[in-house]
C-alpha cells in the first residue's frame, strides 16, 4: 500500500498537510501528537510586518461550517523566522510550507525573500486568497493578470517551489489558475475560503466585527470539489486540495476529483487529533475501496 | 488533554441554569477558572461550547451554564449517561496569590469557577468575602455553597428582589468591603467597570473561540502589553494588564 | 404584530415565498396544506420550449445540503400556462411569481410575453442564473452587460413588475445588481444555487450524470445573507432573500441583512410542510425578538 | 402522510440486512409496492432514505433495508423506541390484475415489497409463485416468508452458494416456469433483462430522490410515451412503457 505522494519540491510520507491558519506554526500540535506523522504543514499566513489582525468576535459559527475573521494576525515573517521555525524544530524534522500574505506585491516579495532563508521551508504557499484581510489580498486572488503577475516576480525571487492559493469567490477559477500555471506557478493549493456572514438575531448587528469572513468546513466541500475537478482538466500542475476534509473518504473524494495531495483546515479546529486520525484511517478506507497506491487515483473522477 | 465524559447529572438549579456533573480524566486540571470545550452533536452547533470548570474531584468535573442560544439549549436536554466529546482542561485559571483578605466577584454565568477559587482560598487558609451578582432573584445560584465554606457571601441583584439593589460595584462600595487582591469573573461590562476602579485582581475573560486550544487566533484579546488568545494565555488576566 | 411585506406589484400577507424548483406548480403541496397561506410561490422554472432535463442520477446529497441538476425540466411556457396554472387556480386565488429560464434573450422574452397573460401571475422572475444548463441561462447571470440588457428587453416585453434572480458563482455579485437595477429591475431575487459537486467513493465517478450541480440548503446559508448584505448597500430596490433559509429564525436573519422577502427553496423538499411550518413559527419568534412589524427590520444589520 | 414512527423492532436478518417494525399510521397506503421516506438526523445524511414498505397492518409497518451507505448504517442502529421523522405512504405501488398465473421477482433489497404483493394475491386467490435472486447465501431473506403464504418458492444465488445458480432469468427459464402476469422489483440490471424479455408485467425503480413526493423533478425517469417522477408515477412502471 503506498500513501506517498510528490509535491514540486517536497516528497510526502502521505497527502495530508493541514492548512494555513488552522495549525498554528505546529508545535502547540506537538503537545496532542508527534507532528511528523504529517506529509508536511502550512503554517499561519505571515506577511512582512507584524499584523494584529481585526477586532474580536472574529469567530462565527453556521450549520455544518465555521466564518473566521481573524485578519492575518501574525508576528511579521522575521519573527517567524527567528522564533516561531525555531520552536516548530524541536518537534518537527521536515520541511513546512510558508503561507505568505500581503497586500503589496513588494510585500509578498520581501517576505518570500526572508522566508526563503529557512532551511525548513520545503515551499511558499502564495495567499493571494484572503477575504479579511481589506487592503489588499483578495483583489491578487481575483484578477488574473494580477495573479499572474505576482506569481512571476515571486517566482523571480526564490529558489523554492511556488504554490498558489486560490480564491473560490470568482466567476471563472479555472481562468486565474491557468494565468498563474502560465506564470510559473508550481502548483495550485484551492480553495480558500467562501466569503460568508451571519447576523446576531438579539443585536441585529453581523456576528463578525469585521462583518464578513471566510467560511469553511464540511458544509464547502462540493463547492472545493467541483473547483479542484475543473481547475484539474485546465492545468497539468499539481493541485492541493482543500475544503471541508473532515475525514479519509473525504481525502479520497478530493483525489478523485484532481488532488495530488489535501490539506486539511477546519478540522483541526473542532478536533485537534483530526489530522492524525485521518492518517490512521486512510490505509483502512483505501483497503476498503480498493485502492493499492493513491497515486493511482489523482483525477480518477475524470476517466 | 482527554476526551469522552459520562454525564452522570444535569439539574435546572435557577431560572434557566443548569449543573451539569461528568465523570472522565480531571487530572490534568491545575488551577482554579480553566475551562472546558464541549462537543455538541447537531449541525448548527458545528463549533465546541466553552464552558468554565465549577467544582471537580478526582474522577467527576462539575459544570454551571445557562441556556443562551441553541448549544447551551441542547445541552441542558442531555441526559444521564450520555458520553459527551470534550477537551479539558484549557486555559491558564487563575494564580491565587497570597494575600491577608481576598474578594470573589462574580457576576451571572461568571459565578462558577470562583466556586474552585473560593476552595482552594480556603484550602490555603486564605480570608475571603464573595460578592455575587445576577439580574433577579430567579436567576440566584451557588449562594448556599459559597456559603458553606465558610465565607461571608453578599448578593446583589440588578432589580433588588433578592439581596441588594445594584451591581457588584455599588454593593462593594456600598458596604465597604475591604480586600487586598480580588478574583472575578462576569460579562464584560462588569470586568471593565472594575478595572477601572483602584482595586488589584484578576479577572476571566470570554471571547467567541473557533479552537479553544490555541490554534486559530480567533479569541485575540488586546492588552497593554500584546495580545494574548483568551482560551490559551487567558481567559484569566491580570488587572494591570488590561486594555479598556 | 404585522407580517405583511410589499414587492413591486405584490402585496404579501407574509414574506415566505417558495422558491422555484422546490415547490412544482404548487398544487402538489396543496395536498399537504392550503397554500393560501404563503405570500406568494414561485414556480419551476419554465422555458419557451419544452425541456426534459438532464440525465438521472440528478440529485446529490452533501453535509447540510443537496446538489441538483434537474435541466430545467419543464413542460414549456405554454402547457405551463394552459394546463400548469389552470391546475393551480383551482387550489390558490394569490398572484404566483413565474420564474423563467432561458438559452437566448430571444427565448426569454417569447416566454415572458407567453405568461404574461396569466392573470394569475404577479410578477416575472428571470432566472439568469440557473446552473444546469448547459446552452446558456449561467453567461446571462455572470456578465453584466447581457445582464443589464436580458433586463431591459423583457421591461419592454411585459407589463408585469420583472424580478432578476442573481448567481452568487461570480467575482462581484453588486456590480450585477447594480446593472440590472440601472437596467429597469423592480426586485432582485438572490441568491440561486452556488455551483458543486459529488464523486461516488465506490465508481469514482462523478455522482450527477450531468458532472455539477446546483447546491442549496443550509450549509450555504452564510453565504447568501453576506450577498444580500453587499447589494442591500449597492442597489435601492427590493432584495428576495434565498438560500439556506430553514425556519424562521433564519428568515429574520434574511431581512435583519436586507431583504424584504425571502424565498424558501431545499427545506421544501425535506419537509413538505416547511413553508407553512416557517409562517407558523414567524409570530412567535417576533415576538420572543420584540418585533413589532416586519417592515422596521429590513435591512436592521446596516444600522 | 403522517410524519412521526416509533421503532419497535430493529433486527439483523441477513447478512448487513435489517427488518425494522414502525409504530405509526398506516391507513392511507393503499398498494403494495409504495415506498415511505425516513430522515436520518445527521449533517451528512441530509436527505431523506426510500425504502419500500414491506408489510402493514393497522398501526404499524414493516421495512427491511440493507446497510449500504452512511443513512442505512445510522438506520440500523436505530434502538427501540426512537422516533423517526417519515413521510408515508409514497408512490403508486404495484396495481394488481385478476390473471391466472402469477410471478414475484425480487433481486436483493428489491424482494421486500413484493411481500405485500404476494400477501394481496394470497388475499385474491390469485395464484402465483415466487423467483428470488441473491449475490450468495448471506443475503438469503424472506424466503420463509414467501412459503408460509403457501407459494412455490424458487432462490437462486449468483455464486450458487444457496438454491440455484444464476441470476432470476437463468432460473426462469431452465425451471421453465409458466406465469402470465409478473411483478418485480430489483436491481435495475434485472429489470432491464426482463424487459428484454417477452414478459408482461409490473417492475418498481429507483431513483436518486430529492424529495419523494413529487415537488423536484430530481427523480423523474424517461419511458416510451412521457417522463414520469419515480416517487410520484412510479416507482411501479408497466413493463410495456419502459424504455431500456
Ligand atoms: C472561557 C469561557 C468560559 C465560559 N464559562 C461559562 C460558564 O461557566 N457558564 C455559562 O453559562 N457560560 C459560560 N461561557 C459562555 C458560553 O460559552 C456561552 O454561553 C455559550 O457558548 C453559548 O452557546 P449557545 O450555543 O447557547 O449560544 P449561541 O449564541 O447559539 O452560540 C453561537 C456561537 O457563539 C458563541 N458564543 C455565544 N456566546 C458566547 C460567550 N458568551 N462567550 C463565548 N462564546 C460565545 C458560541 O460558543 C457559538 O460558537 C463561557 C465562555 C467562555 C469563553
Ligand atoms: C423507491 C425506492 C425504494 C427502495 N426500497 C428499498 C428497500 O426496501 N430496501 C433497501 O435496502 N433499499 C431500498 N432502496 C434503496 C435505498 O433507498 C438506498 O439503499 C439508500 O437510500 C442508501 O442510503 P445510504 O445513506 O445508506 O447510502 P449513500 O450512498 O450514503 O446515500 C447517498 C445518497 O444517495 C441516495 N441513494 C443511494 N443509493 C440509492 C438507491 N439505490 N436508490 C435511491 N437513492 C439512493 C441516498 O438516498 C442518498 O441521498 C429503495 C430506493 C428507492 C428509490
Ligand atoms: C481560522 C482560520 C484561519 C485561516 N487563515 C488562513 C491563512 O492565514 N492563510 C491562508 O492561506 N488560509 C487561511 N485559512 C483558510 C484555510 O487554510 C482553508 O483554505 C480553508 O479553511 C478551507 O479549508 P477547510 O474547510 O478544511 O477549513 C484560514 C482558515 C481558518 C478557518
Ligand atoms: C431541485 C431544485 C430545483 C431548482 N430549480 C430552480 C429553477 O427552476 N429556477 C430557479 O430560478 N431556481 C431554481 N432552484 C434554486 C432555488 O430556487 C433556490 O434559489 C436555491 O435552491 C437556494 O435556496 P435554498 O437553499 O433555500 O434551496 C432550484 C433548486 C433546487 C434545489
Ligand atoms: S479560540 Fe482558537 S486560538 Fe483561541
Ligand atoms: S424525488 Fe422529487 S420529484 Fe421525485
Amino acid at each position: 500500500m503506498n500513501l506517498s505522494v510528490t509535491l514540486p519540491g517536497m516528497k510526502l510520507d502521505n497527502p495530508i498537510i493541514p492548512a494555513s491558519g488552522c495549525f498554528g506554526f505546529g508545535y502547540e500540535f506537538a503537545e496532542y501528537y508527534d507532528i511528523n506523522i504529517l506529509g508536511s504543514f502550512s503554517f499561519k499566513g505571515t506577511t512582512l510586518e507584524e499584523r494584529f489582525g481585526n477586532k474580536t468576535p472574529r469567530i462565527a459559527e453556521s450549520t455544518s461550517g465555521m466564518l473566521n475573521a481573524i485578519g492575518l494576525q501574525n508576528p511579521g515573517v522575521n519573527n517567524v523566522l527567528k522564533i516561531e521555525l525555531e520552536k516548530l524544530k524541536k518537534v518537527y524534522n521536515k520541511k513546512v510550507i510558508a503561507n505568505i500574505g500581503g497586500s503589496t506585491i513588494e510585500d509578498y516579495i520581501e517576505a518570500v525573500k526572508i522566508i526563503s532563508k529557512s532551511d525548513i521551508v520545503g515551499a511558499i504557499e502564495l495567499n493571494i486568497s484572503c477575504p479579511n484581510v481589506k487592503e489588499g489580498g483578495i483583489g491578487f486572488g481575483t484578477n488574473k493578470e494580477t495573479a499572474a503577475k505576482l506569481t512571476r516576480l515571486v517566482k523571480e525571487a526564490t529558489n523554492l517551489p511556488v504554490y498558489v492559493k486560490l480564491s473560490p469567490n470568482v466567476t471563472n477559477i479555472g481562468e486565474i489558475a491557468v494565468a498563474v500555471e502560465e506564470a510559473g506557478a508550481d502548483a495550485i493549493s484551492m480553495i480558500n475560503t467562501l466569503v460568508g456572514m451571519r447576523i446576531n438575531l438579539k443585536t441585529g448587528k453581523p456576528v463578525l466585527a469585521n462583518t464578513y469572513g471566510g467560511f469553511s468546513g464540511p458544509a464547502i466541500k462540493p463547492v472545493a470539489l467541483k473547483m479542484v475537478h475543473e481547475v484539474y482538466k485546465q492545468v497539468s500542475i499539481p493541485i492541493i486540495g482543500i475544503g471541508g476534509i473532515m475525514n479519509a473518504y473525504d481525502v479520497i473524494e478530493m483525489m478523485y476529483a484532481g488532488a495530488t495531495a489535501v490539506q486539511i483546515g477546519t478540522a483541526n479546529l473542532i478536533n485537534p487529533y483530526a489530522s492524525k486520525e485521518i492518517i490512521d484511517q486512510l490505509p483502512q478506507v483505501m483497503k476498503e475501496l480498493g485502492i493499492k497506491d493513491l497515486n493511482n487515483i489523482i483525477g480518477r473522477a475524470h476517466k | 488533554m482527554s476526551n469522552l465524559y459520562t454525564v452522570l447529572s444535569n439539574e435546572l438549579i435557577a431560572y434557566k441554569t443548569y449543573k451539569m456533573v461528568l465523570h472522565g480524566d480531571t487530572k490534568n486540571i491545575k488551577a482554579p477558572g480553566q475551562f472546558i470545550n464541549i462537543k455538541i452533536d447537531h449541525p448548527n452547533t458545528f463549533l465546541r461550547r466553552p464552558i468554565s470548570i465549577n467544582d471537580y474531584d478526582e474522577t467527576t468535573l462539575t459544570i454551571i451554564y445557562k441556556v443562551f442560544g441553541e448549544g447551551t439549549e441542547i445541552l441542558s436536554k442531555t441526559k444521564r449517561f450520555t458520553t459527551l466529546d470534550i477537551l479539558s482542561p484549557l486555559g491558564n485559571g487563575f494564580t491565587i496569590k497570597e494575600t491577608k483578605k481576598q474578594l470573589l466577584i462574580g457576576g451571572g454565568v461568571g459565578v462558577p469557577p470562583l466556586y474552585s477559587v473560593a476552595k482552594e482560598l480556603v484550602k490555603r487558609n486564605i480570608e475571603f468575602d464573595v460578592v455575587l451578582g445576577f439580574n433577579n432573584k430567579y436567576d440566584v445560584f451557588l449562594e448556599g455553597m459559597f456559603r458553606s465554606l465558610g465565607a461571608n457571601v453578599y448578593v446583589t441583584t440588578m432589580d433588588g428582589t433578592y439581596g441588594y439593589k445594584g451591581n457588584v460595584i455599588d454593593l462593594i462600595k456600598s458596604k465597604n468591603l475591604y480586600f487586598d487582591y480580588y478574583y472575578a469573573c462576569g460579562p464584560e461590562k462588569m470586568l471593565h467597570a472594575l478595572v477601572k476602579e483602584d482595586y488589584v485582581g484578576q479577572l476571566s475573560f470570554e471571547e467567541r473561540m473557533g479552537c479553544g486550544f490555541g490554534a486559530c487566533m480567533g479569541c485575540s484579546h488586546k492588552t497593554i502589553t500584546s495580545y494574548k488568545r483568551i482560551c490559551k494565555e487567558g481567559p484569566v488576566l491580570e488587572s494591570s494588564e488590561v486594555l479598556l
